[in-house]
C-alpha cells in the first residue's frame, strides 16, 4: 500500500546496506534524486541493477555504495564512457565492484521474467555473442518442439526498485507516461517500490484507460520530488538536461573534481534543489 | 556541389542505401545522422525506431541519447523496452540494425565491450548495450566506422556482436537465420562481404580516396572488388540536409550551461 | 504494407482454404463481420485460433467451416454454452472437428510468445490440471536456475489475423484502445494482418504516446466497417448487445433455427448492415 | 431483515469474506456480485481483477461478460490480457481468486470441462479458460456453488483446475506454492478445508438449513465440524445493495431485443 512519505524517510524505510535495487528509467525518468538521497545516506554493499548505469550509477559506484553492477551499457549516453564506473573496473577505486553483464535484451527480459513471477527469461539471444563465455549466469533451454537453443538467464528479483514517475493521484496510483522503459516491469519484478513523483493529483479520472499505470497496492512509498529526474528527463514537465550530461564527461574524468562536485551537489544538497535545475528547461 | 568530410561523405553514402521500406533500429551517431538525412531527402516514408521504444520517429533535431524526448513526442508509437526487444527486433520486424564498432575484424565482428582481457581489462568500454541481439535478429547490419589502424584489427579482442564468425557459413551454422553484415561504410569507402567467404571486400571509394589510403588505415589485408567503382560525391541537397540538421542539432543540445 | 480494401476483397487476398486463422477480440472488438465475410465467401477447413470461441467461431464452426478449434473457453460469455461447437464436438455436425484445448493463460502466453518471434511459450502453468494429459502441444521445460518445471507450449503463428479496432488513420495505422485483449499480440504473431475500423481518420497528431497501434506496415489490408464488431462492442463508438448475446442461446440450440438466422442475416446480408444494427447502442 | 433466497445468502456470505485489502480475481455470476456487494458495503477499497485486463474495476452494473465496457470505463487500468495473465496472476499479485464449478469434490478439484470422456464427452462444457493457473497463482481461492449432488460428486470427470488434489500435501508435493481453496461458499452453507486431510468441513450453516439438507445436496459423506456456526442473515443493507445492483444490471442488459 502506497505511503506518501518525504523521500528521506522513503529511502531510509526501503533501502537497506546489502540490498539488491534497481534504479530505473531508460535515459527518461532516471530517479536521481532518490539516488542522491542513497548517497547522502551512506547506503554501500549494494548490488545494483539497470540496463544502462548512466550518471545515475557512475555517481553512486563513484562514492564507494556498489559492491556489484548487474548492468548491460555502461556509457554516457550519446557522450562516451561512464568514468567512474570504469575507474572501479579497471583501478579498483574507490572499490573493487563485480560486475555481471549482459545485453539488453536479456535485461528487459529479465525484468520481464521478474514482473511475471518467473525464475528465469528465455529469449532468443547472444547467438555468437562473447558475454556467454565470461558471465555464468547465461544459459540455456531447447524449445521441446524445435530443438531450438534458446537463452536462459535468472528473473531479475530485485530486493527495492526506485523510479520516477509524472504523476500519483490521492490514492497513491501512479501514472508514468511518454519513453515508460523498463519501469512498470522492473517495479513488479521488486519486492518493494519507492516512486519520486512531479506531482499529485486529486484522481486519474480522465486519463486514458490504456495507460501505464501502477495501483496504489503495488507501490510502497510516494514521494514528491519536483525535478527528481533531473539530468534525466520527465515527460511533459521538463527537457533533458544534455548540457549536464556532455559536462560530467569532464566531472567524472577527475578523481578530486568528482569529489568536490559530489560534496557540493549531493551531500550539501537536499531533494528541494532539484526544482531548481529544472527550471528553464 | 561543395567541399565535404570523409564523416559526410559516409554519413551520406550510408543514407543512400535506405529506401522508404525499410524498419531501421537506429544507433546514436553516424546512423541516426544518416537514416534522418534519408528521411529528409529520398526516404521520408523509411520507419526510425531507437531501442528506447519509439516507433516511427521523425525528430527534427538529432537525439543526443536514444531515449531524447522529441523521439517520442514525433513517434507513431512508445511502447515499453521488454516489448520492444520481444516484439519488434526478436519478433524480426527489423529490415536493417545499424551498429558502430570501436575494433571490428573482416567478418564483420565487432567489440565494444574491452580492450585487453575481459576480466582485466585495459580499457572498459561501455559495453554492448542492444547489439548482440540487434546483429542476429535484424534483417541485415550496416556498419559504420572511421577507418583506423587501431579499429579495423585482424583479431577483436572481444566478440561484443557476431557477424559472420570466421567467414563463410559460421552464421548458419549457429542456426542464426539472419544475414548479418552486408554493409560496411567508413569515411574513405564502401565495403561488402564477399558471398562465399564473407570477407569485407571494398566496393566502392570514396572521391578523393586511394587504394593506399585504405589499406593504410586498416589492420587487415584489404581486398578490393574487380569492378572497383567511384562513390558518388555528395548533392547539395544531401548535404545541406545533414549540415542544417547537425546546426540544429547544436543548437538544440547547447554546450555548457551556467549554474547547476 | 497497409492496403484499403473493400471487406470482400480483404478477406479473398488473404483468407484461403485451409488456412489458420485467429479472429481475436477479447470479449470487446470482436470481427463480425469478418466473420461473416469469411462464411459469404465459404472458406473452409480452416483451423480456428481464439480465447474464447464465443458467437463468432459458434457460426462459423455452424456453417462447417473448420476442421479444427485451438480455443481456451468455449462458453457463450455470462450466457451458458456454444451450442454449435458442442453439436460439432458431440454429434460431428456438421462436420467433424478437431479441438486443441489450453487455458486462457496458455493461450495468451502463446500469442505473446508469437509476437515475440520464439518457437514456445514458457510460463507458470497446468499444474495439476487434466489438460496436460489430452493435449500433447503441452510439455515441459526445466529452468536451469531453480530447477523448476515449467509449462512449454507452441508459440501461436497462424497465416493470418483479423481484428476489428477503432481507427486507422490515412497512412494505415491501426490505434486500439480499451480492452485491447490479445490483438496486438495475435496481429503480430501472424503472417497477415486483415483490420476493420470503424472509421479512417487524416492522423494520429494528438493521441497519447503510449496508446497500442499497429504501425501500417505491419497490417495486410484495412477495411473500414462502422459496426463491425457488433453485437460485440467497440469502446467509444457503442455497447456490447448483450440481448443477443442472450438471443443467441435461443438462435444456436436449434440446427433449423440456426441455419434460417445464418441465411437471412449472414449469406444474405452485407458488411453495409454492421452499421444499422449498432443505431441506439 | 427480510426474507431472503439461498443464492442472496450464498452471494453475501461470500461478499463477508472480503476486505479493502484484498485483489480480487473475480468471475461472472455470484463471485462477481459477491465482490461488488463487498465494495459497495464493507470493503470499498478493494480491488477487483476480471480477466479480461480491466485492473480495479467499480462497475455499476454486474457485467454480462468479463469483459463488458463499464469495466474498462470504471478501471484503474487496463492493461493486454498477456500482461494480466504474466504480471498480474502469474505474478502472484491477485490475493483472492473466485471459482465455480459444473462438477466439484470435496478436496475442491473443479471441472467444467467435460461430463463423460474427454474424448468422446456426454456434455461437452465451456472448459477452464483462465481457472487452471487462477486455482494455483492466486493467494487462494474461493469457490461459490448451488449445492446438488450432480455437482457436489465423489469423483469429477475432469481435473479442469487443481484444489487439494488427493488431499494432503498433494498440492505442495506438486510443488505448488499458494494455499488452493480455502473456503467453499454455498446456497446451504460455509465450507473450510480441514487444516490436515484438506476435505471440505461444514462449519456454519445458513439460517433455516438442516445437516440433512445440506447432505441431500451432496454426493460424498459431509463432515461437519465441531463448532458449527449458524451463518448471520443478510443484514437489511447487504441485501438491498445486492437487491438495487441486481435491479440495475436486469435493467441495463435488457431483454430480447427488437428486430435484428
Amino acid at each position: 500500500m502506497a505511503q506518501f512519505q518525504s523521500l528521506a524517510d522513503a529511502v531510509r524505510d526501503n533501502l537497506k546496506h546489502g540490498d539488491t535495487v534497481a534504479f530505473e528509467g531508460f535515459t527518461h525518468l532516471i530517479p536521481h534524486a532518490a539516488a542522491h538521497e542513497a548517497i547522502r545516506q551512506g547506503i554501500t554493499d549494494l548490488t545494483l541493477i539497470r540496463m544502462t548505469p548512466d550518471i545515475v550509477y557512475d555517481q553512486m559506484i563513484g562514492m564507494g555504495l556498489a559492491k556489484k553492477v548487474v548492468f548491460s551499457y555502461a556509457g554516457n549516453p550519446g557522450v562516451g564512457l561512464l568514468r567512474r564506473m570504469r575507474d572501479a573496473i579497471e583501478n579498483q577505486y574507490p572499490r573493487a565492484i563485480e560486475t555481471v553483464e549482459h545485453s539488453h535484451a536479456a535485461m528487459a527480459n529479465a525484468y520481464e521474467a521478474g514482473a511475471a513471477g518467473l525464475p528465469v527469461a528465455v529469449f532468443r539471444g547472444y547467438k555468437g555473442a562473447g558475454l556467454k563465455a565470461v558471465n555464468p549466469d547465461i544459459k540455456s533451454v531447447i524449445c521441446p518442439f524445435t530443438g531450438e537453443e534458446l537463452a536462459a538467464i535468472p528473473a531479475h528479483r530485485a530486493d527495492v526498485t526506485f523510479i520516477h514517475a509524472q504523476k500519483a493521484n490521492a490514492k497513491g496510483d501512479v501514472l508514468i507516461e511518454g519513453i515508460i522503459g523498463v519501469q512498470k516491469e522492473a517495479a513488479l519484478a521488486a519486492k518493494r517500490v519507492v516512486v519520486t513523483v512531479e506531482e499529485v493529483v486529486p484522481d486519474f479520472k480522465d486519463l486514458h484507460p490504456n495507460l501505464c499505470i501502477l495501483p496504489h497496492w503495488t507501490v510502497s512509498a510516494i514521494a514528491v520530488v519536483p525535478g527528481g529526474a533531473h539530468p534525466s528527463y520527465t515527460h511533459g514537465y521538463y527537457a533533458r538536461d544534455n548540457a549536464t550530461y556532455l559536462d560530467w564527461d569532464k566531472i567524472s574524468a577527475d578523481r578530486e573534481l568528482f569529489t568536490a562536485w559530489m560534496q557540493e551537489h549531493v551531500l550539501d544538497a537536499t531533494p528541494e534543489v532539484f526544482a531548481e535545475r529544472v527550471k528553464g528547461l | 556541389m561543395t567541399d565535404f568530410t570523409p564523416t559526410e561523405m559516409m554519413t551520406i553514402a550510408a543514407a543512400r542505401q535506405l529506401t522508404s521500406r525499410d524498419v531501421c533500429f537506429v544507433g546514436i551517431g553516424a546512423p541516426s545522422a544518416a537514416c534522418n538525412v534519408a528521411r529528409l531527402t529520398h526516404a521520408p516514408d523509411i520507419t526510425l525506431i531507437y531501442e528506447s521504444g519509439t516507433i516511427g520517429t521523425a525528430p527534427d533535431v538529432l537525439p543526443l541519447s536514444i531515449g531524447d524526448g522529441e523521439l517520442c513526442e514525433t513517434a507513431v508509437s512508445t511502447v515499453a523496452v521488454p516489448e520492444m526487444f520481444r516484439y519488434w527486433l526478436q519478433g524480426g520486424r527489423i529490415s536493417i540494425g545499424f551498429l558502430g564498432a570501436a575494433q571490428l575484424d573482416k567478418f564483420g565482428n565487432i567489440n565494444t565491450t574491452v580492450i585487453g582481457d575481459y576480466h582485466h581489462p585495459k580499457v572498459r568500454l561501455p559495453g554492448g548495450g542492444g547489439a548482440p541481439e540487434i546483429a542476429t535478429s535484424c534483417g541485415e547490419i550496416y556498419i559504420t566506422l572511421k577507418q583506423a589502424t587501431r579499429s579495423m584489427v585482424e583479431k577483436i579482442d572481444f566478440y561484443t556482436s557476431f557477424g559472420h564468425g570466421d567467414g563463410g557459413d559460421h552464421r548458419a551454422r549457429l542456426g542464426i537465420t539472419t544475414k548479418g553484415p552486408t554493409l560496411l561504410i567508413t569515411d574513405l569507402a564502401i565495403w561488402r562481404p564477399d558471398p562465399v567467404s564473407k570477407e569485407f571486400t571494398v566496393v566502392s571509394l570514396h572521391q578523393g580516396v586511394t587504394r593506399d589510403m585504405v589499406q593504410e588505415t586498416c589492420g587487415w589485408t584489404v581486398r578490393f572488388a574487380d569492378d572497383l567503382e567511384q562513390t558518388p560525391p555528395p548533392t547539395e541537397l544531401e548535404l545541406t540536409t545533414l549540415r542544417d540538421l547537425q546546426a540544429r542539432t547544436a543548437a538544440a543540445h547547447g554546450g555548457s550551461k551556467k549554474g547547476n
